[in-house]
């Protein structure tokens, strides 16, 4: 099953969906994050495999971009929130996929991004009283990442 | 008096040469079956090694954790070591070769070498440390549990040699050895199994677990005492050799050779194959073990002991 | 300390660390145990003592600059790593490479699959106590696969062989007989481990039935590789998403049935017969051609996001890669396959020894570079 | 129903006493194959002819293009050049072995391959400053020589 035709399918249950140009991922919007993960959980799609969540700091906004994959079907989709700069907080899917209980805490360590009623939001690779989230583009301390003097 | 002191040096001396022996065989052996040379470099292929690991082992200064328990992590290493040396005294190295004929032998040698778990389970007490503490207790646990079948397989030897002392064990044996019969192989099948749980060696090494304890009871030890550990379980591992031959390899007896040599080859050999075991076979895990020792082990031994009873009654 | 009280008994559970130093956590991972006795109670696991933050190197790195960084992400397999992140390069270029580098590839990512299969299979031996001498076996096959590589491309570890496009070196002279050499030496080396290991009563005791990962949980943990396969989920990259030259050749998945440790053991011993399959057909029908490529010039991809994922040896390693139409990608975002296989642990261990734990983090195939990135 | 219980037991622990004996031999078997290890410092392994050893420089050779100072990814190599009646030449090129990842992306991208790795791979030092060798001078890498190539 292509990407448009999972698209199509999506959009008939979901009319607030759009698709974006050039990739093919499917946009929604902040709130009906969670009621259309578990539509596409149990619907005959049967997207069972959050693959991985990927953030990606764009001036004035944030991106979550979901992979997801359906082993039994053999396709997948990528999902896409746009988080405005001031408040970076999505529902946490950890209910639904047990993989997003990490991928989640790996994106809030790095990014900052707040996933709600997460079963523990704390730091994951960094250490735990870490100041800042180091992926953000606002985010240099020279004097952490010393340049090679020559 | 002075026959006794001569005695005791040179059993002394001959503890000392073996476990170092024991010890340098022990790494050749190792090395030899994982394809690499072991120890080369300290003397004609490292024959000198043990005598540098000794050096080595004097010099490490002697760390003892803060909150241990002073007395009882300072006295565990003598535990280990001195119930194996003591267990020398009825060893029967040849026709008269004993340092002491007890007529109780291998009774003596039995409480004596039960008394080393002591001296583990002190060790894993006193060093303040979870992870020894565990090994302690696991050590505590095997060797009780696998005492019962090393004495059940040994009493059956005992009933065909009728004696106690290690001597006349020898001498019952003098036509053919004890592992001819059927009966005495299945007990030396139990007894080397139980014997190498009661060292802690090979698949029953749990108490110093490398990949899961760490070290077990002795992490928190360096320098000598650490040093202590190691000879007494290479003494320990020595007398449990000496048993095996004694009891079912027909001790000195042997056809040209003199007896001690015969004696000798033999306990070495039995040492070849636990070293053998323990480089091939994977570690059991503790309730296996427990459940080996008393669901499987025991039973046998028991059954064993009746049919040789009716055997000799018959 | 929740003190279980019983008439007068009061057992008490303590807490153990199992620390970023400890001889079998596969790398700096530090658990937390809370132990009743010997039965473990809840795991907790920290990581992130090896975090690099190779992402926000990658943000100031060219695309070419990048490749000896992905050999740090999981150094035990880094041709597989090399391979991934330069075929997500190519696609956000969508650059199409000679047929006779595809053959390279598969040949170099096929042997090191085999070799970072020695070494889990080694390490796990050596968890479940059979001391060293499983893994010294295993490090002297391992040993004939680096002197190829060492020959192919001059590095025993951190390889950089493959470049945007191609490779750096075609094979020397005289090196498939070397590798036909290994493949026959390599076949009856395996079935030395099936004597040694697989069906020996301890190994069996101590792995069989312990860390059950069942099918639906592997699932939802986005598990993969080796550990998926072992639960009974017939799911290969290389045969469901075929890159490279996958499709032409003829190989099988080897699928476990109950997802315990011995099962993900068993898969990982069969797939290296099956990549030795690979080697062996890969090598047959090797292309004319010139696979090199040069790297002075520096590849500007105009903006796009690709995401591609390709079958390491301890599962799917994905690239999200960001470009913005200059040298520097926008953003590098790595899935690492043993991120998500840690994840399970502590579902798997609840209740079960210290021993076991060992076990199962031996069988699951952790590898901290890549976990931390 | 207990003798079946006994006789199932029996069976298992022969099939497990063969298994192991089974380990036994294929152990002994190994005794008796020649080790392969190399005894180090006496024997030592020939390096291959495209190993990645440290940098090493033809000064004549170099066109200062400063391609292999853009390439490197860790930034380890600098050089100076001065212009001298119309003709550039190097007045300084320093390389910072410490930094050096030893990916040989220098040596591939030389056009006229000044630079190049040797096979030298025997590199510890005692003090930091050792490890920022000047390329130009020929004696740099004298001590290192005898040990590396035996």
């Amino acid at each position: 099953m292509r990407t448009n035709e999972i698209f199509m399918a999506i959009k008939t249950d979901f009319p607030e969906v759009r698709q974006e140009e050039e990739t093919g991922a499917v946009i929604i919007p902040k709130e009906s994050l969670l009621k259309i993960t578990r539509y596409l959980k149990n619907h005959r799609l049967a997207f069972d495999n959050l693959h991985c969540i990927t953030a990606i700091d764009r001036t004035g906004r944030v991106e979550l971009a979901y992979t997801l994959y359906s082993i039994s079907e053999h396709h997948g989709i990528t999902l896409k929130i746009y988080l405005t700069a001031g408040e970076e907080n999505v529902a946490s899917l950890a209910e639904l996929w047990k993989s997003a209980n990490w991928l989640e805490r790996e994106v809030y360590d790095l990014f900052g991004v707040i996933f709600l009623n997460h079963p523990d939001l704390r730091r994951i690779l960094n250490p735990y009283d870490w100041k800042g989230h180091p992926l953000r583009k606002s985010y240099s301390h020279p004097e952490v990442s010393i340049k090679p003097r020559l | 008096m002075l026959m006794m002191l001569i005695a005791g040096i040179a059993v002394l001396a001959f503890i000392s040469a073996s476990a170092m022996f024991l010890i340098w065989w022990e790494r050749k052996v190792s090395a030899h079956i994982q394809s690499r040379f072991g120890p080369m470099r300290v003397g004609w292929h490292g024959v000198l090694q043990p005598i540098a690991d000794a050096v080595k082992l004097l010099l490490k200064e002697d760390i003892r954790p803060a909150e241990a328990d002073k007395l009882v992590w300072w006295l565990a290493p003598f535990f280990a070591v001195v119930p194996p040396v003591m267990a020398f005294a009825a060893i029967p190295f040849g026709k008269s070769l004993i340092p002491k004929d007890l007529n109780v032998g291998i009774l003596y040698i039995m409480a004596i070498s039960s008394v080393c778990v002591i001296g583990i389970f002190m060790a894993g007490w006193g060093s303040n440390n979870k992870y020894s503490l565990l090994g302690g207790m696991r050590s505590a646990a095997q060797i009780v549990s696998y005492e019962i079948p090393m004495i059940l397989s040994m009493i059956t030897v005992v009933m065909h040699a009728n004696s106690l002392s290690m001597q006349k064990i020898v001498e019952a044996q003098s036509r053919h050895w004890n592992i001819l019969h059927p009966n005495m192989l299945l007990a030396a099948l139990v007894y080397t199994i139980a014997a190498t749980a009661e060292v802690n060696r090979a698949p029953f090494d749990i108490p110093e677990a490398e990949s899961e304890l760490v070290a077990g009871f002795h992490t928190e030890y360096s320098g000598m005492k650490f040093a202590m550990f190691f000879i007494g379980e290479y003494t320990n591992l020595f007398i449990i050799a000496a048993i095996s031959t004694t009891l079912f390899f027909g001790g000195w007896h042997g056809p040209f050779l003199p007896p001690v040599v015969w004696f000798l080859s033999k306990t070495y050999l039995c040492i070849f194959i636990w070293m053998w075991v323990r480089w091939t076979f994977p570690r059991a895990r503790v309730d296996q073990l427990m459940a080996f020792a008393w669901k499987v082990l025991t039973p046998i031994a028991f059954v064993n002991l009746a049919i040789t009873g009716w055997l000799l009654l018959k | 300390m929740n003190t279980s009280q019983t008439k007068d008994i009061c057992t008490e559970e303590f807490l153990i660390n199992m620390g970023p130093q400890h001889p079998s956590t596969h790398g700096v991972l530090s658990l937390e145990l809370k132990l009743d006795g010997e039965m473990i109670r809840d795991c907790t696991a920290h990581i992130g003592y090896l975090h690099r933050s190779m992402e926000k190197l990658a943000e100031n790195r060219t695309y070419t600059q990048f490749i000896p960084y992905t050999d740090r992400l999981d150094y035990v397999a880094s041709m597989n790593n090399n391979m991934g992140y330069v075929m997500a390069v190519e696609k956000l270029l969508n650059l199409e490479i000679s047929d006779r580098a595809k053959y390279i590839r598969v040949i170099a990512a096929e042997l090191n699959r085999i070799a970072s299969h020695l070494i889990a299979i080694g390490t796990f031996a050596q968890d479940l106590g059979a001391f060293a001498t499983p893994l010294f076996y295993c490090f002297r096959e391992r040993e004939k696969i680096i002197d190829i590589f060492d020959q192919i491309c001059g590095n025993r570890l951190t390889y950089n062989y493959m470049r945007i496009g191609g490779v750096q070196f075609d094979l020397p002279k005289g090196i498939d007989e070397k590798i036909k050499k290994f493949i026959k030496y390599m076949r009856s080396k395996v079935d030395d481990y099936d004597w040694l290991l697989t069906y020996n009563t301890i190994f069996l005791a101590r792995s069989k039935h312990i860390g059950l990962l069942p099918k639906d949980l592997a699932i939802n943990y986005s598990v993969s590789g080796p550990n998926l396969r072992a639960s009974g989920v017939k799911w290969d990259l290389r045969k469901d998403e075929p890159y490279l030259v996958y499709e032409k050749l003829e190989f099988d998945i080897p699928v476990g049935e109950n997802g315990d440790s011995w099962d993900r053991y068993k898969v990982r011993l069969e797939e290296i017969r099956q990549s030795l399959k690979i080697v062996e057909q890969a090598l047959g029908a090797l292309p004319e051609g010139d696979p090199t490529v040069k790297i002075g010039r520096i590849h500007k991809p105009s903006p796009s996001e690709i995401y591609l994922r390709t079958e390491n040896p301890r599962g799917e390693l994905g690239f999200f890669i960001i470009s913005d139409g200059s040298a520097y990608p926008y953003r590098l975002k790595i899935r690492s396959p043993s991120f998500s296989n840690l994840a399970v642990l502590p579902e798997l261990v609840k209740g079960l020894k210290i021993a076991d734990i060992v076990c199962i983090l031996g069988s699951l195939d952790i590898l901290m570079g890549e976990t931390d990135r | 129903m207990v003798i079946i219980k006994i006789i199932k037991l029996s069976k298992d622990l022969v099939i497990g006493a063969w298994s192991l004996i089974k380990g036994l031999v294929i152990t002994l078997k190994n005794c008796f194959i020649p080790a392969i290890t190399l005894q180090y410092p006496a024997q030592k392994q020939p390096m291959t002819d495209r190993f990645r050893g440290l940098v090493d420089l033809h000064p004549e050779k170099c066109i200062i293009c400063y391609q292999c100072v853009k390439i490197c990814p860790v930034a380890c190599l600098a050089i100076a050049h001065k212009q001298e009646n119309n003709k550039k030449v190097i007045s300084e090129f320093k390389y910072n072995m410490e930094l050096c990842c030893f990916c040989g992306m220098c040596q591939q991208v030389c056009p006229t391959s000044a630079i190049y790795m040797n096979k030298i791979y025997e590199i510890s030092v005692y003090d930091r400053d050792k490890t920022h060798i000047n390329l130009l001078n020929p004696g740099k890498y004298i001590e290192w020589l005898n040990t590396s190539i035996k």
